[in-house]
């Protein structure tokens, strides 16, 4: 099958969704006012919107994910051939978890890891 | 030791969430704890509190004859104006005037069924009944007449 | 013209269509969505040269990460729905046509180019347990030093990161809270 | 015998019997397609009901039993209603990745299903970085959620989206470095030999405690990637209402539910092809006759049993446990589950390395 | 005391006989299957203002367990609901805001409105300068059941009328003149 | 028709850079009702807290001034309809107080056997509410197995589930189901199996634990100066039980412990609410067996008229310290009637004790504090 | 497969590394530059991958120059969004414009 | 403490206050400028009477009496109410939210209520009814009350489109 049966997949899918919706579309006709197209906010007309800027408090964590992420890619091809490998893998992989510890340790105590 | 506390920390939480799994786990594999009862297929034996105040009626007897005078103590008793008694004036075969219902009004969908009409009622012409099953699609289907039509007063009842 | 080579041409389109539609977007978030295509699309590049496991850590870092990432501080310092003030006409167009020549440029050294023509007689053969051999072998081709490199790397990244981007001070944001009443009775006594 | 692989390996060997190689490869993507497509419908349809009986039983209640026999088909009008109702965008919203965003996430959902092994023999395509695979489209969800988010110009949606975003990184992590140990002793990615390796015996059971820790933190991995109480952050309904989908109706809004529930399925089949030994029936060392009887039970049952009792657990999970704050998820991730999870996996090698599996 | 006896004016009970509804209307198979999917699929809207809310909670507690009929999906967001049960009192400050909860839902939808007061401002009609004197001023209502608070059961019962409804396929006007007629 | 803007005035204002304002309610699955804040958030943690209240506001102050003495209790059991019998019970008391009503003994052990049973249901529905605002579905439903019990023996007595007006000035309306001992004997025992439950699933729960302890801390001193009553300022360390102070009905005779916590956070009032259960079962426990024959109401007029004067009943509601203040004019309607609920007080802290705390953490706070709108807004 | 010569791939990625200059040139916000030089290591990548694929497919250091592009292209971002941030905070502005008028 | 002993502290205080004890706990009337130091007074030591768990308004129809029930945290018996009259036309008085936090949101509903405004409020509002007339207030008692008329709780007032009398 191969690639191709990604692509047919992928039809899947968006045949799926578009069918589900279109058939909403066509079959049900709705009210309108001028109140439905409004933002939902618990009842209450919104007055700002959140497209305003806005304090993610994340962006730290997104940070240290992408670090750690890149850090599990190099791992994949390791983990494949540890085994055949033996011990050079196994202290190779030490020293590189080891050195990126120390920089866990570092963020952990510099509370990067605490949210606030 | 800070490995320590570390470990006693995960064992701890661990443990206390697996107590609440068992707890669960429990109820999901005993199913006579199962309490529902299935409301519209147990209509027949379903027994509510004899006392249960689901909504004021006007009992009638197989004469079709009622208790009420007219008084309109309930009226006034009522703290929401949900009975209206309009009365009329029956002439007695003894050719006296006498005064009756001609509708007793009663609006259920202002009822509060605090029971303080039923209370005031001098000649218990009204109860409270235990029926629930009042959903309708109209309002004004809710406003009912207590009184039968063609009902009277029962004899002696001053 | 065969399946793969429509595929190819979709998924070039793909890539290009996002890109050009990345840079010019005027809503920040959108120009971020549209990254986020032509990288995919680039995935699907790999995938089509059958390179999965390129593929799929493309998806992994770029599209699980740095998107992400992009996307988090798009948040914290701009106001993502509001349109950003597009460049000058006159920049765009120098933009444009320098980026234009460039590209003309470039593909009359393609085309004129015919070095391409060795072709190995091994097959390409990129699967992930090569990779991890040749990544751990120390022998002329063998990775295994940058590979260690690469923690370094990654370290002083995170450092950085943590030392650049942790606010300077944290002392006077934690407690506001227990400003409690006791200021009354300070007030009291004024009176 | 009542086998998957047999049949297809029938119907592809009559196609290429009868049509010309394309001809044959268009009408199984087609097969592929329609597949797909009653899988979808059908596991949405089952989980959702199974979830509602599931927590019905748990909360000492009888749960639909109204519609249909048993109330089988309560989610079947679930669905019907869902589509037969308006789809609203509001005025605000940024349309185009409103509307973009449930394709997404379906479409992520389903690309997923691609290196499943359903039974013997019996999947769409055995590719070659398997789990890898999984772990890279899996990422691609977060993008679908925060479009959602970002496009319904909602606060809550905004908060929610940003908090799955958040979550859905992080857990990333340790759901990665908990397939990694698998990877390290099976020696491949690819999802087939995985499910080979384990033919005397599951990694769970041959992998001693490192494994079975490696599993506990891919099931809480996998809770948490897939939005799932007590990691429910995203759509937190008591703090925000409906999360990242407060503002989807009617088919959108079902895509959005539906693809939840496909992924929780995916994740399940994955741990239990990883750790449980995906279609392989459970042998037990050297009892012949015990591995016999189990060699019975087709592949595509062992499979699909083993998967919803990991639905069962998850499911469990949503109906014991309050929510965690969003820091204190952070902090398990972050504090928890990436540090053991780094240690276990130096243990697994070590236990690879010496050959100390069974 | 017999349920439901000497009642008069409200329909025959609904949750066990099925009446086909006549009028002239004809109904297509796929209509039927169409509302037999809503009727089955109410997803009300977690809206409770007071007292009668606390009967709602007990009405999808496992003693009466509203699940039963498909309903137990309460939504905080009125894009996803279906049906809306005001249950407790409206007050002027809150109509607006109910007017554009209702406004906001994706069609089809529903009310109900539960209790004296969503009814009619029940207990506090009389004297209170600040109640709705009805739901149904502010909103369509397309089913009442009185109480103070209604019963579980009694709630579920005005489910069971409102499914039938949908299930009849009729528009509230016409539904009106069927009911006043009988 | 309603004289109203659709504008919430304090919405426009842009926040300062990167803050968010956020309505939660008037419909908010949290929010218990309609109560409406706006909440100003940077990130994720909460800046600033301002309730809006009224979306429940249905003058029942105003109401009462135009209802008799007999009547006006109806009323109550709307205004906090968890505690209902209290509520009954405050208004009763007071009637008695301004009019020398005798209430025969039965009564007043009746009447604190239901207080003691409201008490506890009310307590059970808020484990249930409060559970979910927490994210865990379950309890709720184990809560409410048990309130359904009290619930069915109201029903059997009281004629009523919620809103029961039982308690009329005087004594009680009608007199005790006569099963009533045996069902409240049943459920005792019932309650005391199942109350661990809640150990195991909400209590020793490590989700649970450290998503309310240290959260919304309120000191003694704020609890008093905010005014605060009841559990919440009992998990304060402060002692305010009416039931101890002003004894009223039954409860000067009985034995029961003020549960009195110290920590002033979300999980203090939330032992002190479980504990407070206990409390109530132990004094059920006393009374059941001891009520008293004779009289269920006393002897009272057919109108009932206040003296001219002013009249202020305490008494401890499942929330915190109910007041009742009448001025009377001496004629059949109170000429003022100021109900000091519990809750209002109790929400005012809410903005200072939530402040700087994650949106999360307002959920735990909102949750414990136990409000019920209807009883603020009145 | 091996109907698509290599200069057609090629081509793609000059298209595209001239994309995103366009972009690095036009956009005066940091993130969209930075958006613009991912693009632009992107079409690099592809080069690398192409080339290793298609001239020299005995080893394998193609792929891994790209997995190391891939990786310090992370590690860049990070660093790079962590200086936007800290940027922003404090001159309230990360357009390149008011960036280089700051006094340091 | 016993009510003997306050009312000797409060006529140390405040010579011209007026008691009342037939009712239930000890009354006393104060003038309305002298209220808010006799607060603070009573709120420290040596009373400590810390506790206001009501505060509220009565309209006599010829006067509004502002109504202030205080008591001591650490002994809940000892109870004392402090009234103010107040002119009907042009109610004003020092705020006591101050001394009493709890004061703030009752304050606020007393104003609107009954349209009393408080002087030095931080925030006098609307609390419960709409929000459209919310008002600045400081210290110039000119500026308030654009709200005139609804006041609910006062006892003339009629609302003939909301209001439907029995
Ligand atoms: S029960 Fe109460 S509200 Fe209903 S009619 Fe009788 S007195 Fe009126
Ligand atoms: S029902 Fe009773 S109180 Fe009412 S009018 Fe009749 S007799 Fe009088
Ligand atoms: S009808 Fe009765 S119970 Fe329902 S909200 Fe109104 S007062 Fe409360």
């Amino acid at each position: 099958m191969g690639a191709i049966s990604l692509i047919a997949l992928l039809v899947a899918a968006i045949a799926f969704s578009a069918g589900g919706i279109l058939v909403g579309k066509i079959l049900v006709k709705g009210s309108s006012n001028p109140q439905k197209g409004q933002v939902y906010e618990c009842g209450i007309p919104t007055t700002i919107s959140p497209w305003h800027q806005f304090n993610v408090g994340y962006y730290l964590f997104a940070l240290l994910f992408l670090i750690f992420d890149v850090e599990l890619v190099f791992m994949y091809p390791w983990a494949v051939v540890v085994k055949k490998v033996g011990m050079v893998a196994l202290i190779e992989i030490i020293v590189f978890i080891f050195i990126l510890f120390m920089g866990f340790l570092y963020a952990h105590k510099k509370g990067a890891l605490k949210w606030s | 030791m800070f490995l320590k506390d570390y470990i006693v920390d995960v064992y701890n939480g661990v443990a206390s969430l697996l107590k609440g799994m068992r707890k669960t786990g429990y109820y999901f594999t005993h199913s006579k704890e199962i309490i529902t009862e299935q409301y519209p297929d147990n209509r027949a034996t379903l027994k509510l509190a004899d006392r249960f105040k689901g909504e004021v009626v006007m009992p009638h007897d197989e004469n079709n004859e009622h208790t009420c005078t007219g008084c309109t103590a309930c009226e006034l008793a009522c703290p929401n104006g949900t009975i209206k008694i309009i009365t009329k004036f029956d002439i007695t075969p003894e050719g006296k005037k006498k005064k009756a219902i001609d509708a007793f009004i009663y609006r259920l969908e202002m009822c509060t069924l605090c029971n303080l009409c039923v209370a005031a009622c001098p000649s218990d012409a009204i109860i409270m009944a235990p029926n629930f099953e009042h959903s309708v699609f109209d309002r004004s289907k809710l406003t009912k007449i207590l009184n039968k039509p063609g009902s009277k007063i029962k004899e002696g009842i001053e | 013209m065969n399946i793969s080579s429509i595929l190819f041409y979709a998924i070039s389109a793909l890539i290009l269509g996002a890109g050009i539609l990345a840079v010019t977007s005027v809503k920040i978030f959108r120009a971020a969505i549209w990254l986020l295509f032509s990288l995919i699309g680039i995935a699907a590049l790999y995938f089509w040269m059958q390179v999965e496991f390129i593929a799929a850590i493309q998806i992994v870092v770029y599209v699980g990460g740095i998107v992400v990432l992009i996307i988090f501080s798009i948040f914290l310092t701009q106001q993502s729905g509001k349109e950003m003030n597009s460049p000058a006409l006159s920049k765009k167009i120098f933009s444009a046509l320098a980026a234009l020549f460039g590209t003309a440029f470039v593909h009359n050294l393609i085309v004129h180019y015919d070095g391409f023509k060795y072709v190995s007689a091994n097959p390409f053969n990129p699967n992930v347990a090569a990779i991890g051999t040749q990544m751990l072998s120390t022998t002329s081709h063998g990775f295994i030093l940058p590979f260690e490199v690469v923690s370094m790397l990654l370290l002083a990244a995170m450092v950085g990161c943590i030392v650049i981007a942790m606010r300077p001070t944290n002392g006077n944001a934690t407690d506001t809270n227990n400003e409690t009443v006791s200021n009354t009775n300070t007030l009291i006594n004024k009176d | 015998m009542l086998s998957l692989e047999s049949i297809t390996k029938t119907t592809q060997d009559w196609l290429l019997a009868k049509f010309s190689p394309t001809m044959a490869l268009t009408i199984e993507c087609i097969i592929v397609i329609l597949l797909c497509i009653t899988l979808f419908a059908v596991l949405g349809l089952v989980l959702v009901l199974l979830e509602r009986k599931v927590a019905a039983r748990i909360q000492i209640r009888l749960g639909p039993n109204r519609v249909g026999p048993g109330g089988i088909f309560q989610t079947a009008a679930d669905t019907l209603k869902l589509i037969m109702k308006e789809g609203l965008t509001p005025d605000t919203a940024d349309k185009f990745l409103f509307n973009l965003a449930p394709f997404v996430v379906m479409m992520v959902a389903m690309l997923l299903l691609a290196p499943i092994a359903f039974a013997k023999n019996f999947q769409i395509w055995d590719i070659n970085i398997g789990v890898l695979y999984i772990s890279s489209v899996s990422s691609l969800s977060v993008i679908g959620i925060l479009m959602a988010g970002w496009a319904s110009n909602n606060k809550y949606s905004l908060l929610g989206a940003m908090r799955s975003g958040a979550q859905i990184v992080s857990y990333e992590l340790s759901a990665g470095f908990a397939v990694l140990t698998i990877v390290v002793l099976t020696g491949s990615l690819q999802i087939s030999e995985i499910v080979a390796a384990q033919q005397n015996g599951w990694w769970l059971f041959k992998g001693h405690i490192p494994v079975v820790i490696a599993f506990v933190l891919y099931i809480i991995a996998v809770t948490a990637e897939t939005n799932r109480a007590p990691f429910d952050l995203a759509e937190a309904e008591s703090e925000l209402t409906a999360g990242f989908h407060t503002e989807y109706s009617g088919m959108k809004f079902a895509l959005f539910f539906l693809a939840e529930y496909i992924n929780i399925f995916i994740v399940c089949a994955i741990g239990a092809t990883l750790f449980l030994g995906g279609w392989m029936p459970l042998h037990i060392g050297s009892w012949e006759a015990f591995n016999h009887i189990m060699d019975y039970i087709p592949s595509s049952i062992w499979f699909m049993g083993k998967t919803f009792f990991l639905i069962f657990v998850i499911m469990w999970f949503r109906w014991t446990f309050p929510r965690l704050r969003v820091d204190q998820l952070l902090n398990l991730e972050w504090k928890y589950l990436l540090p053991i999870s780094l240690f276990n996996l130096l243990l697994v090698t070590v236990i690879a390395i010496l050959g100390w599996y069974f | 005391m017999e349920l439901n006896e000497n009642i008069a004016g409200n329909p025959p009970f609904l949750g066990i006989i099925h009446e086909t509804p006549g009028g002239g209307i004809v109904v297509s198979t796929f209509d039927n299957v169409i509302n037999w999917a809503r009727s089955n699929s109410l997803w009300p809207l977690s809206f409770a203002t007071s007292c009668c809310g606390i009967e709602m909670m007990s009405t999808a507690s496992a003693k009466y367990d509203f699940s039963r009929f498909g309903f137990e999906v309460a939504r905080a967001s009125p894009r996803q609901a279906d049906v809306i049960i005001i249950a407790g009192t409206i007050v002027n400050k809150m109509a607006p805001v109910l007017k554009r909860l209702y406004d906001q839902m994706a069609d089809p939808k529903y009310v109900i409105a539960m209790g004296a007061c969503a009814i009619s401002g029940g207990p506090f009609f009389y004297n209170t300068y600040s109640v709705v004197k009805g739901a149904d001023h502010i909103i369509p209502v397309d089913v009442y059941i009185p109480g103070c608070p209604p019963r579980p059961e009694a709630l579920l019962h005005s489910l069971i009328t409102l499914q039938e409804k949908i299930k009849m396929g009729m528009t509230r006007d016409q539904i009106r003149t069927e009911f006043k007629a009988q | 028709m309603y004289n109203q803007t659709d504008i919430i005035k304090d919405t426009t204002d842009l926040g300062p850079d990167g803050e968010l304002v956020v309505n939660m309610g008037p419909q908010h699955p949290a929010t218990h009702g309609v109560l409406h804040l706006v909440v100003t958030l940077n990130g994720e943690t909460i800046k600033k807290i301002e309730p809006h209240l009224g979306y429940i506001h249905r003058s029942i102050e105003k109401m009462c001034e135009s209802l008799t003495y007999r009547q006006f209790i109806y009323v109550t059991s709307r205004m906090d309809y968890l505690s209902s019998h209290i509520n009954n019970t405050a208004c009763a008391l007071l009637v008695e107080k301004g009019m020398q009503i005798e209430v025969p003994e039965r009564a007043k052990v009746v009447r604190t056997i239901l207080n003691e049973l409201t008490r506890i249901a009310s307590h059970e529905l808020w484990i249930g509410a409060m559970a979910m605002d927490l994210g865990a579905f379950t309890p709720f439903f184990y809560a409410f197995r048990e309130r359904e019990m009290i619930t069915d023996i109201m029903e059997d007595t009281c004629g009523a589930r919620l809103t029961m007006n039982y308690i009329v000035p005087g004594g009680l309306m009608y007199d005790i189901h006569p099963e009533f001992q045996t069902k409240v004997k049943a459920f005792i025992k019932q309650f005391k199996e199942k109350v661990t439950e809640y150990e195991d699933l909400v209590t020793g729960n490590i989700i649970f634990q450290s998503r309310t302890k240290g959260v919304g801390v309120l000191t003694a001193a704020d609890a008093i100066s905010y005014g605060c009553s009841g559990p919440v300022a009992r998990a304060s360390g402060v002692s305010c039980d009416i039931r101890k102070i002003a004894p009223y009905d039954a409860y000067d005779r009985v034995e029961f412990d003020e549960v009195i916590e110290t920590a002033g956070d979300s999980f203090a009032r939330y032992i002190v609410r479980v504990k407070e259960m206990n409390q109530s079962i132990r004094i059920i426990e006393q009374l059941i067996d001891n009520i008293p024959e004779g009289e269920f109401v006393g002897k009272t007029k057919n109108v009932l008229k206040l003296n001219k004067g002013e009249f202020y009943q305490r008494v401890e509601t499942a929330r915190g310290e109910l007041g009742v203040y009448i001025v009377s004019e001496g004629g059949t309607t109170p000429h003022r009637i100021k109900f000091r609920s519990p809750g209002f007080s109790n929400l005012s802290v809410l903005d200072h004790i939530a402040k700087n705390s994650k949106i999360g953490d307002l959920m735990a706070t909102m949750g414990t504090l136990d409000l019920v709108i209807p009883d603020i807004d009145r | 497969m091996q109907d698509i010569p290599l200069s057609q791939i090629l081509f793609v990625s000059t298209f595209l590394f001239f994309i995103g200059m366009y972009g690095l040139f036009t956009r005066r916000n940091l993130i969209t530059m930075l958006m613009s030089i991912e693009l632009m290591l992107n079409s690099v990548n592809i080069n690398f991958v192409a080339f290793n694929k298609y001239l020299f497919p005995d080893n394998l250091d193609g792929l891994f120059f790209t997995l190391f592009i891939i990786t310090i292209a992370a590690a860049e971002a990070a660093v790079a969004i962590a200086i936007i941030i800290n940027l922003y905070r404090s001159h309230n502005s990360i357009d390149v414009d008011d960036a280089t008028e700051m006094k340091y | 403490m016993s009510n003997e002993l306050i009312k000797q502290y409060i006529t140390a205080h405040l010579p011209d206050a007026v008691f009342d004890e037939t009712g239930e706990w000890l009354n006393v009337v104060v003038n309305s400028d002298s209220l808010k130091g006799l607060m603070a007074v009573l709120y420290g030591e040596p009373n400590y009477l810390n506790y206001l768990f009501c505060l509220t308004c009565v309209d006599y129809k010829t006067h509004l009496t502002m109504v202030y029930h205080l008591s001591a945290s650490t002994n809940r018996n000892i109870n004392i109410v402090i009234k103010t009259n107040l002119d009907r036309n042009d109610p004003f008085i020092d705020t006591v939210c101050d001394i009493w936090r709890t004061a703030e949101f009752l304050e606020r509903e007393v104003f609107e209520m009954f349209g009393v405004t408080f002087l030095h409020h931080p925030d006098l509002r609307n609390l419960i009814l709409e929000d459209e007339t919310a008002i600045a207030v400081d210290d110039k008692k000119e500026l308030v009350n654009e709200q005139k008329g609804y006041w609910p709780l006062r006892k003339d007032f009629e609302d003939p489109i909301n209001m439907i009398k029995l």
